[in-house]
C-alpha cells in the first residue's frame, strides 16, 4: 500500500518536535518527535500507558504540551483547544467515547457543526441527508440518522465516532484504537475508507494494539515506550517481533496453550430465551474455555448478563454441578461462584474516581475484614499483591483509576474477579484496548485459572484470541445459536459464515428473532 | 412636704444620665418581613434614638422558631439590658425562662407566651382580630353567602385568629365557608389561590386574609377577575399596599394592630425595669414585684372607606 | 403501534396526555366552573411568571446544572426597577433595562463562579439566593408602589382576553422552543448535559456556554420580576420566595433530569401548566387546609408513576429505568 | 510537603483549617464573649438537631442521592409523638418508638419509590416533603405543649455542661463515622455513588442498599424531631422548615458531591459547625436585617473558594475543578 506516499513524494504534512507532557506522578511524554507525510498511514505503537493517546490529545488541543511544538505544513501552530484543531483540519476518533446518548445519530456526527443557514438555524433536512450519506459510506445505510444514539449497539456507536471524525473531512485523521469494539466487517469498511482518504492526500495516524491490522494498512510505524520515542520504521522493512521488541524492550514468548478440559459438566444452560437471544442451550465443562463468537450485537453480552442475573427479563433453566439454580441478581451468581467481567470497563467495570485498591476489592470487601471490621492496610496488601501479580502499571495502589491507561484499567477489572476465584468466569471482550504484552499476560492468567479448575466463557470479537484460547466455540448470530465447533474445526472463515448467518448447524430454530431496539 | 418629696424624685429622674452602651435587643423571626421592619422594628429603633441607648434587632430571615430560640439563647451570655421578644410560638417559653433566670428583663410582644416567666406582655389578642374581621365581613355580605379565608396555617396566632373568625360566622347558618387556605405569606400564592377560588365559586362574596401578604394577593386576583366590590375583602395590617387597596375600594376593611405600640412601650418597660423610676417597695426583687405592667392589650383599630384619608401612606 | 410506543418515550407527549385527561375529567365533574375561558385565562395568568423562569431553568438543566437564586432575582429586579422609577424618577424603559442589566450581572457572577472557578452550583446559587434576597429587601424593603402608568400597563393590559403576562410567556416559550430545537448554539447544551467530557472533546466551549446559560436564566428571572411588579403595581421584597423549588419541580415534571442532557422547552411550560391545573382543580374539589399539601404531593408522585408506567411498555424500559433511578 | 499537599485534598482537613482560623479571629475580636464554654456549648446545642440529620444526608449523598423531606419528618415525628402522649396519654417510650416507627415507614416509601419504581429523588422527596408537612399540621396544628416531665428531660437535661442533644449528636456522629469507615455494609455506598452500574455488576444489591439509606435518614430525622420537641417542651408544625437545604449545604461544605461517591461523616458535622459558628459570629457582631443574608451568602462562597484554592496548590486541581463544575 505504498502507492500514495510516492504519489505525494514525501512532503511533510505535520511535525511534532520535542513534545513533553507531565502529569502529576507521570511523565506521559518525554521529548517525543514525529513526522507525518501527506497521504501516508502512520501507525503508532506502544504498550498501555506509553503515551499514545496523550500525544494525540496534544495534537488535537485537549492537552497543552509542557514543551515542544506542533509544526503544520512548515509553520508552527499552537492548538489551544479542540475547536482550533478542527479548523486546522485535524480530525480524531478518541479512544474514549465522545458521544451523547440522548441525541440523534446525525447530531452526534455533526456535533457543534451542523449545517445551518446564515442565522445559525439548523437545516435538519440537510443534516439528516448528509448523515445518511456518511453512514452509507461506512456501510450503515440501514441506520436511520434520526435514531437516538443509545439505541445503537456499542459496536455501531463506535462506527458513529468514526463518522463524526470523517464529517469534518480532515487533512489529518487520527484513529485511536478505532477497531477495539467493532466487528471484522466494519473494520474492513474502515480500512477501505482509510485507503481512499490517503489517495486524496489525507494523512492518517493509526493507533492499535492489533499487529495484523497495522501490517495490513500502515505505511510506516513509530513506537513509543514509557513516553519516549523509539524510532520510526517503514512497514515493509520491519517484522512484528521487531515492533514488539521496541515496544516492550524484550521478546514475547508466543506460546500456544494446552487445554485443561475435565469430564464433569459444571454449568448447563437450557433453552435460554431473552429479548436479544433465542433458545440457547449449552454445557460448560470443568476447566474448559468456551468461546462465544458472533458479530457485534449478536446478543452475546445479553446472554452473559442473563446468566449472571443482571437483566431479569429472560427464561430458561440453569444447572450448576447438576443442581438447578435460579439467579436473580449478580450477588446470587457470585455466591454460586460465577463471575462476569463486563464488556465496557468504564461504564460497567470501574469506579473511575476511586483508587486502584478500592476498585480491586470491590467484589469482595470481606477479604479486608478482620473481626467484623475493615482494615485498610489489608485492602492495600491485597491490592498490591494483585498489582504485582498482573503487573499493573500505577504509581501506587492509591492512584485514581481514571488516571490509568486503558490496558491497566482492564487488568484492574480482571483482578476484581480473580479475587473471588470463581468456579465459572464469564469474560466479555477481556482484551479490549490491551497491548500485546498485557494481552499475553491476560491469556496466561486465564489459562492458569482453567488449570486450577475454573471454567471460562469467553466472549470476544477478536477471532485470533478466540481461536488460540478456546477449547470449544459457540457461534451466535442475531440471537440464535448457529454453530458449536470443537477445536479441530476452528477456522476464521467457518466462524464468520456462522456468525453472519449464511450457515446454521441447528436449522431447527432458524426463525429470526425480532431485532432488539438496536435495529430501528 | 409629700409634694416636695415627689418633685425631688421627678428632678432626679430627669437627671438620670443615660449610658449609650446600654443595649436593648429585639429578637423576632423572619427579621426582614416588611411589616415587622416598618412597624415593630422602626418604632423600637426610634425609641432607642429618643432614649439615647443602643437598640439591636436580631433573628433568622425565615419563619424559623427553633432558630429564633437559638438567637435568644446566644445573646443571653452577652447580658443585654433587656430583651424584647416576638411571641411567635409557645415553644420559645424555655428560652424566655432562660433569659429571665439570667436576670435579664424580658418582655414579650404580639402574642403572649403564657407558660413562660416573661416579665410583661404587650400585644393584641389574635382571636379578636379574627372576630373583628368576621363581624365586618358579616355586615358587608348581609350575613349570607360563600366566603373563604387564608393565612399561614399552623402558626399559633393565626390559628387563634381563624378561630375568632369561625366563632363569629357560626351564628350565621346562611354563610358557607368554602375553605381555609395557606398562602405562605406569599403574594403570588395568595393571588393564585384567590383566582382559583373565584373560578371555582362564581358566587363567592367574601375573603378574609390573616397575614401581611394576604391582602395584596387577594386584592390583585380580585382586580384581575374584575370582581372589585363584588367580593368583599377584610384583612390585617396597614402597609402602603393595603392602604392603597382600601383607597381603590378593593379591600373593604383592614384590622390594624398598633404594632408600633408593642415595641415602643415594650422597650420602655424594659428601660423602666432597669432604671426603676417607680419602686413599689423597699426592695421589689425581694418582694417579688416587677415594677412594670404584667400584660397590656394595645387594642385594635379598623380602616375602611370612612377613615382611610386619615392614613396617608408614606409613598 | 411501535411508533406510538416510541412517542411515549417523550415526556412532552406523556405529560400532554396526563394534562388532557385531567382537563377532560375536571370538565365532566365541574362542567360550569372548570372549562370556562375565564378560568383558563386566570390559571395561565397565575403561572405565567413562573413559566418564564422555567424556560431558563429548562435550558440550564439540559446543560446539567440549575439555579436556586431565581426567586431572589425576581424580587430584586422588580424592586430595583421600581426603586429607580420611584425614587430617582428614571424613565420607565431605562429603569427596565437597568433592572435586566443587574440580573445579567448576577447571572454572570453565578456562571463565572460555577463554570470557571468550579464552585458547586447548589452552594453558589444558594449563597446568591441569600445575597440577592438581602439586596431586594434593601431596595424595596417597605414595598414600592404608585408607578408611572406607562409601567403598569406592561403587566396589566388585556389583549384578546388574556392579560399581557400570558402573552409574554407564550412569546418567550415559543421563541426559545424554536431556538433550542433549531439553533446550533442552544443544541450545544444537550452535548454538555449529555456528556460534558465528550462535549469538550468535540470542541464545544463548555465553560463559556455554561456562563451564558446562567446569564440567560437570570435575565429571564429579572424580566419576570419586572413583569410581576408591573402586574402588581407594586414591588415586594418577598415575591418569588420558594419559586426555585416550584420551578425545578415543574421542569423535571416537564422532562428534565438532574443529570442533564434531557428536556424540551415545551416541557417546561407543560410542567407549570400541570402544577397550575392541579391547584385549580384542588380548589374546585374543595380541598383546603393541610389537605392541599398532602394531596398535591400524592398527585405529583402519581404523575411520575404514570409516566414511568407508560414508558415501561417500551422494550428498553429497563435501561431507561436504571437512568431514572440515578437521576 | 507532598504529604501536606495530599492532605489538602481532603475536605475534612481544609474545612477544619477554615473553622480553626474563624475561631481564632473571633476569639481575638470578642475575647470575652466568643471563646467561652457557655457560648460554644450553646452553639453546639443549636446545631445538634441539624447535625443528626446531616449524618443521614451525608450517607445518602455518598450513595449519590438526597432527601428533601427531612425537615417535614422532623416536624411530623415530633408532632406525632407529642400527639400520642398528649391526647392519648400513650407512655413516653411507646410514643417515641411509634414516632420513630412512622419515620422509618416514610423512609421506606421514599426509598422504594426511588430505588425500585425509579422516581427521581428530587420529585419523590419533594412530594413527600409536602405530604408529611401536611400530616404534621394535621397532628400538631397550632402546636402541642405540656408533655410529661419524663419526656422533657430527654432533651433538657445537662450533663457535664452540655445539654443532652449535644451528647446525642456526638454519639451519633461518632457511631456512624465509625460504621461508615469500618464496615463493609456502609462502605458499599461509596461504590454505589461511584458507579451504580459497576456496583451492581460487582454484586452489590444497589436497590436494597438505597432503600436502607432512605430509611436511615428518615429515622435519624424522626429521632431529631422527637429530640427537638423534648428540648423545646413543645411540638410545632412549622419546625424543620427549610432544614433540607441548610443540611444539604452543610453536607456539601463537608465534602459531599451531588454526583455521589465522596464525603466523610465527620465532614457533615464540620459543615454544620461551620454554619453554626458563622451565625454565632454574626449574632456577636450584631449583624442584622438583610445584611445577615448578604454576609452569610458571601461567607459561603468565600469558604468554598478557599477550599478550591487550597486544593489548587496540588496539580490535579484542574480536573477536580471540572468535576466540581459538573457536580
Ligand atoms: N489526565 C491524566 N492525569 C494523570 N495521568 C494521566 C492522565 N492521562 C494519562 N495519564 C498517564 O499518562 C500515561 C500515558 O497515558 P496514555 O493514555 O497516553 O497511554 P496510551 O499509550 O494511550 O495507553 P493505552 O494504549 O492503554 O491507551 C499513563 O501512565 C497514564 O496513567
Ligand atoms: N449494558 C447494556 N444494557 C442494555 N442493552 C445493552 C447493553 N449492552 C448491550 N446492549 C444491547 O443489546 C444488544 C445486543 O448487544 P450485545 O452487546 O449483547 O451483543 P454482543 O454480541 O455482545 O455485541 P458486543 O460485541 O457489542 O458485546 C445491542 O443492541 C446492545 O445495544
Ligand atoms: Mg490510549
Ligand atoms: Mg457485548
Amino acid at each position: 500500500m505504498g502507492l500514495p506516499m510516492e504519489k505525494y513524494e514525501n512532503d511533510i504534512k505535520l511535525k511534532l518536535t520535542n513534545i513533553t507532557k507531565i502529569f502529576p506522578g507521570v511523565v506521559a511524554l518525554d521529548d517525543v518527535s514525529l513526522e507525518l507525510k501527506t497521504g501516508e498511514v502512520h501507525a503508532l505503537c506502544g504498550e498501555n500507558g506509553a503515551g499514545k493517546s496523550t500525544l494525540m490529545n496534544v495534537l488535537s488541543g485537549n492537552h497543552q504540551p509542557d514543551e515542544g511544538a506542533v509544526i503544520l505544513r512548515g509553520d508552527k501552530v499552537d492548538v489551544p483547544n479542540q475547536l482550533v484543531a478542527q479548523k486546522l483540519g485535524i480530525g480524531i476518533v478518541y479512544q474514549e467515547r465522545s458521544l451523547v446518548n440522548d441525541l440523534s445519530v446525525a447530531e452526534n456526527i455533526y456535533a457543534g457543526n451542523q449545517p445551518t443557514n446564515r442565522w445559525g438555524i439548523i437545516n435538519f433536512k440537510k443534516l439528516f441527508a448528509q448523515a445518511k450519506v456518511l453512514l452509507a459510506k461506512l456501510g450503515m445505510a440501514d441506520i436511520d440518522p434520526k435514531t437516538k444514539l443509545e439505541y445503537l449497539s456499542p459496536g455501531k456507536q463506535q462506527m458513529v465516532e468514526i463518522a463524526k471524525a470523517l464529517s469534518q473531512n480532515p487533512e489529518i485523521l487520527i484513529l485511536d484504537e478505532p477497531t477495539a469494539s467493532i466487528s471484522e466487517t466494519d473494520a474492513k469498511v474502515l480500512f477501505q475508507i482509510i485507503h481512499s482518504l490517503t489517495q486524496e492526500g489525507v494523512a492518517v495516524i493509526y493507533i492499535s494494539h492489533r499487529m495484523s491490522e497495522i501490517f495490513q494498512i500502515a505505511d510506516r510505524v513509530s513506537i513509543l515506550k514509557d513516553g519516549k520515542y523509539q524510532g520510526t520504521r517503514i512497514m515493509s522493512e520491519i517484522s512484528v517481533d521487531d515492533i514488539i521488541r521496541l515496544m516492550v524492550g524484550r521478546d514475547l514468548v508466543k506460546q500456544d496453550y494446552q487445554s485443561h478440559v475435565g469430564e464433569e459438566v459444571i454449568l448447563k444452560a437450557e433453552n435460554f430465551n431473552g429479548p436479544d437471544f433465542l433458545n440457547i442451550s449449552f454445557e460448560l465443562k470443568k476447566g474448559e474455555v468456551l468461546g462465544l463468537a458472533g458479530l457485534v450485537g449478536a446478543g452475546r453480552t445479553e446472554l452473559a448478563r442473563a446468566i449472571f442475573g443482571v437483566d431479569k427479563k429472560y427464561e430458561g433453566e440453569l444447572t450448576l454441578n447438576q443442581n438447578p439454580v435460579k439467579i436473580n441478581h449478580p450477588m446470587d451468581a457470585m455466591k454460586l461462584g460465577i463471575g462476569y467481567l463486563p464488556e465496557h470497563r468504564k461504564e460497567q467495570g470501574l469506579f473511575l474516581e476511586m483508587t486502584v485498591e478500592e476498585n480491586i476489592v470491590a467484589t469482595n470487601l470481606d477479604v479486608a475484614v478482620e473481626n467484623k471490621l475493615l482494615q485498610f492496610s489489608k485492602i492495600s496488601d491485597v491490592a498490591n499483591s494483585y498489582i504485582q501479580k498482573l503487573g499493573i502499571k500505577t504509581p501506587d495502589s492509591k492512584q485514581k483509576v481514571v488516571n490509568l491507561s486503558g490496558g491497566n484499567q482492564q487488568k484492574i477489572v480482571l483482578a476484581k474477579w480473580l479475587l473471588l476465584n470463581p468456579k465459572v468466569l464469564i469474560v466479555d471482550e477481556p482484551t479490549h484496548g490491551v497491548d500485546v504484552g498485557a494481552k499475553a499476560e491476560i491469556y496466561a492468567i486465564l489459562k492458569e485459572l482453567t488449570e486450577k479448575g475454573t471454567s471460562i466463557i469467553m466472549i470476544s470479537s477478536e477471532l485470533p484470541e478466540l481461536l488460540s484460547l478456546s477449547d470449544r466455540i459457540l457461534v451466535l448470530c442475531n440471537g440464535n445459536l448457529t454453530a458449536e465447533l470443537p477445536k479441530e474445526d476452528f477456522s476464521e472463515e467457518k466462524i464468520m459464515h456462522f456468525a453472519s448467518g449464511t450457515k446454521n448447524m441447528f436449522n431447527k430454530n432458524s426463525e429470526k428473532i425480532g431485532q432488539p431496539v438496536s435495529a430501528n | 412636704k409629700g409634694a416636695y418629696y415627689k418633685e425631688k424624685k421627678a428632678e432626679e429622674e430627669a437627671s438620670v444620665p443615660v449610658n449609650p452602651d446600654e443595649e436593648y435587643i429585639m429578637i423576632t423571626t423572619i427579621v426582614n418581613f416588611p411589616m415587622y421592619v416598618n412597624h415593630d422594628q422602626a418604632a423600637f429603633i426610634k425609641w432607642g434614638k429618643r432614649r439615647g441607648v443602643r437598640t439591636t434587632v436580631l433573628g433568622p430571615s425565615e419563619w424559623d422558631v427553633a432558630s429564633q430560640i437559638s438567637f435568644i439563647e446566644q445573646v443571653i451570655p452577652s447580658k443585654p439590658a433587656g430583651l424584647l421578644i416576638n411571641g411567635t410560638d409557645p415553644a420559645i417559653a424555655n428560652a424566655i425562662n432562660m433569659a429571665v433566670d439570667a436576670g435579664i428583663p424580658t418582655v414579650v410582644y404580639d402574642s403572649d407566651i403564657v407558660n413562660s416567666k416573661r416579665h410583661a406582655f404587650l400585644g393584641t389578642d389574635w382571636y379578636e382580630i379574627g372576630r373583628w374581621q368576621g363581624e365586618a365581613m358579616v355586615e358587608m355580605i348581609g350575613g349570607k353567602g360563600q366566603i373563604a379565608y387564608m393565612g399561614i396555617i399552623g402558626l399559633a396566632n393565626m390559628e387563634a385568629g381563624f378561630q375568632g373568625l369561625l366563632d363569629v360566622l357560626k351564628d350565621y347558618p346562611e354563610i358557607e365557608v368554602v375553605g381555609k387556605y395557606d398562602d405562605k405569606a406569599n403574594v403570588e400564592e395568595a393571588a393564585r389561590i384567590t383566582s382559583d377560588l373565584i373560578s371555582a365559586n362564581p358566587d363567592l362574596v367574601g375573603i378574609c386574609g390573616f397575614d401581611a401578604m394576604s391582602g395584596p394577593g387577594i386584592g390583585l386576583a380580585v382586580k384581575e377577575a374584575g370582581k372589585v366590590g363584588k367580593i368583599k375583602i377584610t384583612t390585617v395590617d396597614t402597609e402602603p399596599e393595603h392602604l392603597k387597596l382600601v383607597r381603590d375600594g378593593v379591600i373593604q376593611t383592614l384590622v390594624g394592630q398598633k404594632r408600633e405600640l408593642f415595641t415602643w412601650y415594650g422597650a420602655q418597660f424594659l428601660y423602666d425595669m432597669v432604671h426603676k423610676p417607680n419602686t413599689l417597695s423597699g426592695d421589689d426583687e425581694k418582694a417579688g414585684i416587677t415594677n412594670i405592667p404584667f400584660s397590656v392589650n394595645t387594642g385594635l383599630f379598623k380602616i375602611d372607606k370612612t377613615n382611610i384619608d386619615l392614613f396617608e401612606s408614606p409613598n | 403501534m411501535k411508533l406510538s410506543l416510541k412517542l411515549l418515550q417523550d415526556r412532552v407527549i406523556t405529560l400532554s396526555i396526563t394534562i388532557a385527561v385531567l382537563i377532560i375529567i375536571s370538565s365532566i365533574i365541574w362542567p360550569n366552573t372548570f372549562p370556562t375561558f375565564d378560568n383558563f385565562s386566570l390559571v395561565l395568568l397565575n403561572l405565567s411568571i413562573e413559566t418564564i423562569v422555567a424556560v431558563g431553568m429548562m435550558i440550564l438543566m439540559i446543560s446539567g446544572s440549575f439555579d436556586l437564586s431565581v426567586g431572589s432575582v425576581v424580587a430584586f429586579a422588580g424592586g430595583f426597577t421600581a426603586y429607580l422609577m420611584y425614587y430617582w424618577g428614571v424613565y420607565v424603559p431605562v429603569a427596565i433595562i437597568a433592572g435586566i442589566g443587574v440580573s445579567i450581572l448576577i447571572g454572570f457572577i453565578n456562571g463565572f463562579l460555577v463554570a470557571r472557578v468550579g464552585i458547586n452550583p447548589l452552594i453558589q446559587t444558594l449563597a446568591m439566593m441569600g445575597i440577592i434576597r438581602g439586596l431586594a429587601l434593601m431596595v424595596s424593603g417597605a414595598g414600592i408602589q404608585n408607578f408611572p402608568e406607562s409601567f403598569n400597563v406592561i403587566g396589566q393590559t388585556k389583549i384578546l382576553g388574556f392579560q399581557t403576562p400570558v402573552w409574554f410567556m407564550l412569546i418567550i416559550v415559543a421563541l426559545f422552543a424554536f431556538l433550542v430545537a433549531k439553533t446550533t448554539f442552544f443544541r450545544k447544551y444537550y452535548y454538555i448535559g449529555g456528556n460534558e467530557k465528550a462535549a469538550k472533546l468535540s470542541g464545544i466551549r463548555v465553560e463559556k456556554m455554561k456562563i451564558y446559560s446562567f446569564i440567560l436564566i437570570s435575565s429571564l428571572a429579572g424580566f419576570a420580576g419586572i413583569l410581576l411588579s408591573s402586574r402588581l403595581g407594586a414591588a415586594m421584597s418577598t415575591s418569588g420566595q420558594g419559586m426555585e423549588l416550584r420551578v425545578i419541580t415543574a421542569v423535571i415534571l416537564g422532562g428534565a433530569s438532574l443529570l442533564g442532557g434531557q428536556g424540551k422547552i415545551l416541557g417546561a411550560m407543560l410542567g407549570t401548566i400541570f402544577m397550575g391545573l392541579i391547584s385549580n382543580v384542588m380548589i374546585l374539589a374543595r380541598v383546603s387546609g393541610y389537605w392541599q399539601q398532602i394531596i398535591l404531593g400524592l398527585i405529583l408522585i402519581l404523575a411520575v408513576v404514570i409516566d414511568i408506567i407508560l414508558k415501561k411498555n417500551v422494550g428498553i424500559a429497563p435501561k431507561k429505568y436504571l437512568k431514572k433511578a440515578v437521576n
